[in-house]
């Protein structure tokens, strides 16, 4: 039963995906790329970088990146407090 | 692989290539904002010689060089430092870049179209690169080394 | 406008980032230091919260925006271009009033915390996850940017797993936290294909130049299943049923204030789903069959919720499954407004005539939105309360407790107006906005209406149970239970008093907050497109 | 030659592949490598809708003068979700760890206190 629930859930996303991706446009002919294009043109003039992906990462989607720091930050902070030293009362079972 | 490390091979490749990953990691975060690369991408490289040194000496035999808690400090400082980027804008708007062509510290313009790069140019950028590179290096670093031993502690008990 | 109320959007996910990031730094320093400071950043955090939503409040309920690292916070196109370049957060009524909810879950949750893990080790860490889960729910509110959603989705994540599996001396722990992130993971990869897909079609990603596309060319193929997968994506990570599996055991077995925070981030999610609902596919798109979708997952949602919630002997895992049945309320209420919006545009009447206390749609709306609140406050209160008792007796199964009546009056009397609010009973607040949504509901269909208050008395029972175990008999095998020290105390009260507060006059707060929030979905995406590309 | 749309198939497969990992097989560490392999077919696919036939890498170092650029936003958010998806596998491998010590074991039918 579970095992069927599962294969018709799993055979119906992906007949959506391939759906979705033989419905996409062509590749490598993008639709509407104005934002792109502003970036490319202005990145040294605004930014100073000739990095266009960096000036983006750092200075137009910046927030991003802080918050992509933030997600390694959590994680580590995830990990090092499952990896961390228990007191003395806190045995393996207590339910407080 | 043992608790002393592998063979004495690979530890005399790693005494060599540890210290040409670690410059080259450092390249790639310093010129982030020129060539492909970036804080992220030479944070892993420098990441990556971490636990090079971790796969080749075993964890006992790094623990006096890599200190967890110190890499976690140094850690939450990189982070602190990236945030406080993003305030030292806050007179304009949350990420301004204010050094961005201001002629002080990576304040150069830079020539448009196509030319050879110039380090002093990005304004915020590169020092966000550094922040950011730290934060990784040594956020990757902390990952590995509490999964190593702590995977070991299991194997033992 | 002065310099605070400029920048209050930002710093609303600035500063708790700034406590997560120094808590560890700070706690090198004690305790003592340590709860001093992260008491402090909440408190800032929850006066900015409510500074912005004041503000907001008063000014009339026009969307404003604020741009990320651009030349003034509110420019968002750069001379000659028609689309926003720079990441940007938009405040609209909705999002002031979900900010609302969140600052005054964390609020409690935060000081409840203070002497509730007090014994306990890795506080340092528990805090900086608590402030990271905090800005990530900030962050979710207040973006108007997909991508930029997408990320503090991901924190939430995070943040909220690892708390689920903070302690681990609970081998139940480990389990939740793994299954948890796992379909976090694939809730947020979801998302994640479903704005790669937006971003193939239209070459941007803020939300409100995607609206207008989408309203003005219409929604292609690859638009709608975009849409599915948005659905399908943030229904999992609010925890609505068939999709369900996780929440119980992420409420059941984190810490009990971390449970609270977390159904403040499972409204998130439910928020993004009308965001996109409500904003993204505002027009243009198949409407009254996403009404009716949202509909069938309410009425399941309530259903299986109650149901299971019947059969527990777990105290915390009972109060779980009447957690995810309340996520079903709010999707009734909205799905009806949803449904409602669709056959008056599509009978061509203008909807800014009917958002008044007269049109059932609307009255929905506001049931369903108001409900947020109240299920926050309450639900909150409730899991509090049960960190309180499992903290005094040692165990969370109810065939073990007994007698807590006798040494914890506070306690109890907490817990009585938390589950009566939550069953929907006449003073307390759970019942002001569950009978906005039955009398709408009955308009729309007597069947829905039916159901969701013979769920709500069925809720009742199981309360009344929860309590005759815990609470009631002999004070037995309970040596060392007492009253729960007044740290604990004084959260459970605020918590208390905003739940009779709001039972006691709802229409103020209906009419000052609930109103403004639900008129921002109803109308429907123009406002928001106006803020970003302006005109409108 | 045009390619039509068959490099997003591609992207779509490899999504699958994940999917069917995640949902079927019964080791965690291989539940793990489900995702992995879901979050490696999204990363493709957004990196794939920012090419633009015949263009360089929009660096503008050493560049050819006129020379055509790809789209570079797309790169920036794929640069994000690897880092997100280095975050997300480390902290499943870890619960992976703590399942394990106290279960002694990793296989999911086995794990089986949290139903109903």
């Amino acid at each position: 039963m579970r095992k069927v629930t599962l294969l018709v859930a799993f055979l119906f996303v992906s007949a959506f995906l391939l759906l979705a991706a033989t419905s996409m446009r062509d590749f490598g002919a993008p639709n509407d790329a104005a934002m792109d294009d502003y970036f490319i043109a202005n990145a040294q003039s605004e930014v100073a970088a000739n990095n266009v992906v960096t000036a983006v990462v750092f200075d137009y989607r910046g927030f991003d990146t802080l918050g992509e720091a933030t997600v390694l930050f959590a994680a580590v902070v995830g990990i090092l407090s499952l990896f961390r030293k228990l007191r003395k009362e806190e045995r393996w079972g207590d339910e407080r | 692989m043992n608790q002393q490390g592998m063979s004495v091979i690979v530890r005399t490749v790693t005494r060599f290539v540890y210290g040409l990953v670690l410059v080259f990691g450092f390249y790639v975060i310093m010129h982030g904002h020129l060539t492909p690369g970036g804080g992220f991408q030479g944070g892993a490289v420098v990441a990556s010689a971490f636990a090079l040194l971790l796969v080749a000496f075993g964890a006992a035999g790094v623990k006096g060089r890599l200190d967890k808690h110190l890499l976690q400090t140094l850690e939450e400082i990189g982070a602190l430092a990236f945030l406080g980027l993003a305030f030292a804008g806050v007179g304009t708007v949350f990420f301004y870049n204010l050094l961005a062509n201001s002629g002080s510290l990576f304040g150069a313009s830079v020539a448009l179209g196509p030319n050879a790069g110039v380090l002093n140019t990005g304004g915020l950028v590169p020092l966000m690169n550094w922040a950011v590179g730290l934060k990784v290096m040594t956020g990757i670093a902390c990952i590995v080394i509490v999964m190593l031993v702590g995977a070991r502690k299991e194997e033992t008990e | 406008m002065n310099a605070l109320t400029v920048h209050a959007p930002v710093l609303l996910v600035a500063v708790p980032l700034l406590g997560a990031f120094a808590t560890p730094l700070i706690g090198k320093l004690g305790r003592r230091t340590r709860d001093l400071f992260v008491g402090l950043i909440v408190a800032v955090t929850a006066a900015l919260a409510g500074l912005l939503a004041a503000n907001f409040f008063a000014s009339g309920a026009a969307p404003s925006v604020y741009v990320l690292g651009g030349r003034a916070f509110n420019m968002p196109l750069p001379s000659g271009m028609m689309v926003p370049i720079r990441i940007l957060f938009e405040v609209d009524g909705m999002s002031a009033f979900m900010t609302l909810i969140t600052a005054l879950v964390t609020l409690a949750g935060a000081y409840f915390s203070f002497s509730y893990w007090k014994e306990r080790s890795g506080g340092s860490m528990y805090y900086s996850l608590l402030l990271l889960l905090t800005a990530g729910i900030f962050g979710m509110e207040l973006t108007g940017d997909m991508f930029n959603f997408f990320v503090f989705l991901e924190i939430t994540s995070i943040a909220a797993c690892g708390l689920i599996g903070f302690r681990v001396w609970l081998r139940k722990s480990q389990e939740a936290g793994f299954k948890v992130m796992t379909l976090y993971t694939l809730s947020g990869l979801f998302v994640l294909l479903a704005i790669a897909l937006l971003y193939g079609q239209h070459g941007a990603l803020n939300i409100g130049f995607l609206a207008s596309q989408i309203g003005s060319i219409g929604a292609s193929l690859v638009d709608k299943i975009a849409l599915g997968l948005l659905l399908t994506g943030l229904a999992m990570k609010a925890g609505a049923v068939p999709l369900h599996m996780w929440a119980p055991d992420a409420y059941g077995e984190a810490p009990a204030p971390m449970s609270a925070v977390l159904v403040a981030n499972s409204q998130a999610s439910l928020y993004a789903l009308f965001r996109v609902l409500f904003t993204l596919f505002g027009v243009g798109a198949t409407l009254s069959a996403n009404g009716w979708i949202l509909i069938v997952f309410a009425m399941l949602t309530i259903f299986v919720g109650v149901t299971m919630a019947l059969v527990q002997s777990d105290i915390k895992r009972l109060i779980a499954y009447g957690a995810v049945s309340q996520i079903g309320y709010m999707l009734l209420g909205v799905g009806v407004g949803l449904v409602r919006r669709a056959s008056l545009l599509a009978g061509g009447a203008a909807l800014a005539d009917k958002a008044d206390a007269l049109d059932y749609g609307f009255v929905a709306m506001q049931g369903g939105i108001f409900h947020m609140l109240n299920d926050a406050a309450c639900i909150g209160l409730l899991f509090l309360t049960t960190g309180a008792v499992i903290r005094a007796s040692g165990t969370r199964d109810l065939n073990k407790m007994g007698g807590l009546a006798h040494r914890m009056k506070w306690t109890t009397i907490f817990f009585i107006i938390g589950a009566f609010a939550l069953a929907g009973i006449p003073p307390f607040n759970g019942f002001a906005s569950k009978f906005l949504i039955y009398e709408a509901s009955f308009k729309l269909s007597p069947f829905l209406s039916v159901i969701a208050i013979l769920s709500s008395i069925m809720l009742l029972a199981v309360f009344v149970k929860a309590f005759q175990g815990a609470f009631l008999g002999s004070k037995t095998g309970l040596s060392d239970a007492g009253e729960a020290p007044f740290g604990m105390l004084l959260p459970m009260a605020v918590l208390a008093l905003v739940v009779i507060a709001f039972g006691l006059f709802p229409g103020f707060f209906v009419d000052t907050i609930v109103t403004p929030a639900a008129r921002a979905l109803w109308l429907g995406p123009s406002e928001y497109i106006g803020a970003v590309l302006g005109g409108g | 030659m045009s390619v039509g749309n068959f490099p997003f198939v591609i992207a779509a497969l490899l999504v699958a592949f994940g999917l069917y990992a995640l949902l079927f097989k019964r080791n965690l560490i291989k539940m793990v490598i489900g995702i992995s392999l879901v979050e490696t077919g999204v990363n493709l696919f957004l990196v794939m809708v920012g090419y633009r036939s015949g263009g360089a890498a929009p660096i503008y170092t050493y560049a050819t003068a006129g020379e055509r650029m790809v789209l570079p936003t797309p790169q920036a958010l794929t640069l994000t979700s690897i880092v997100i998806g280095l975050a997300t596998t480390a902290l499943l491998l870890s619960f992976a760890v703590f399942v394990h010590r106290h279960y002694g074991t990793l296989d999911v039918r086995k794990i089986k206190e949290l139903r109903g």
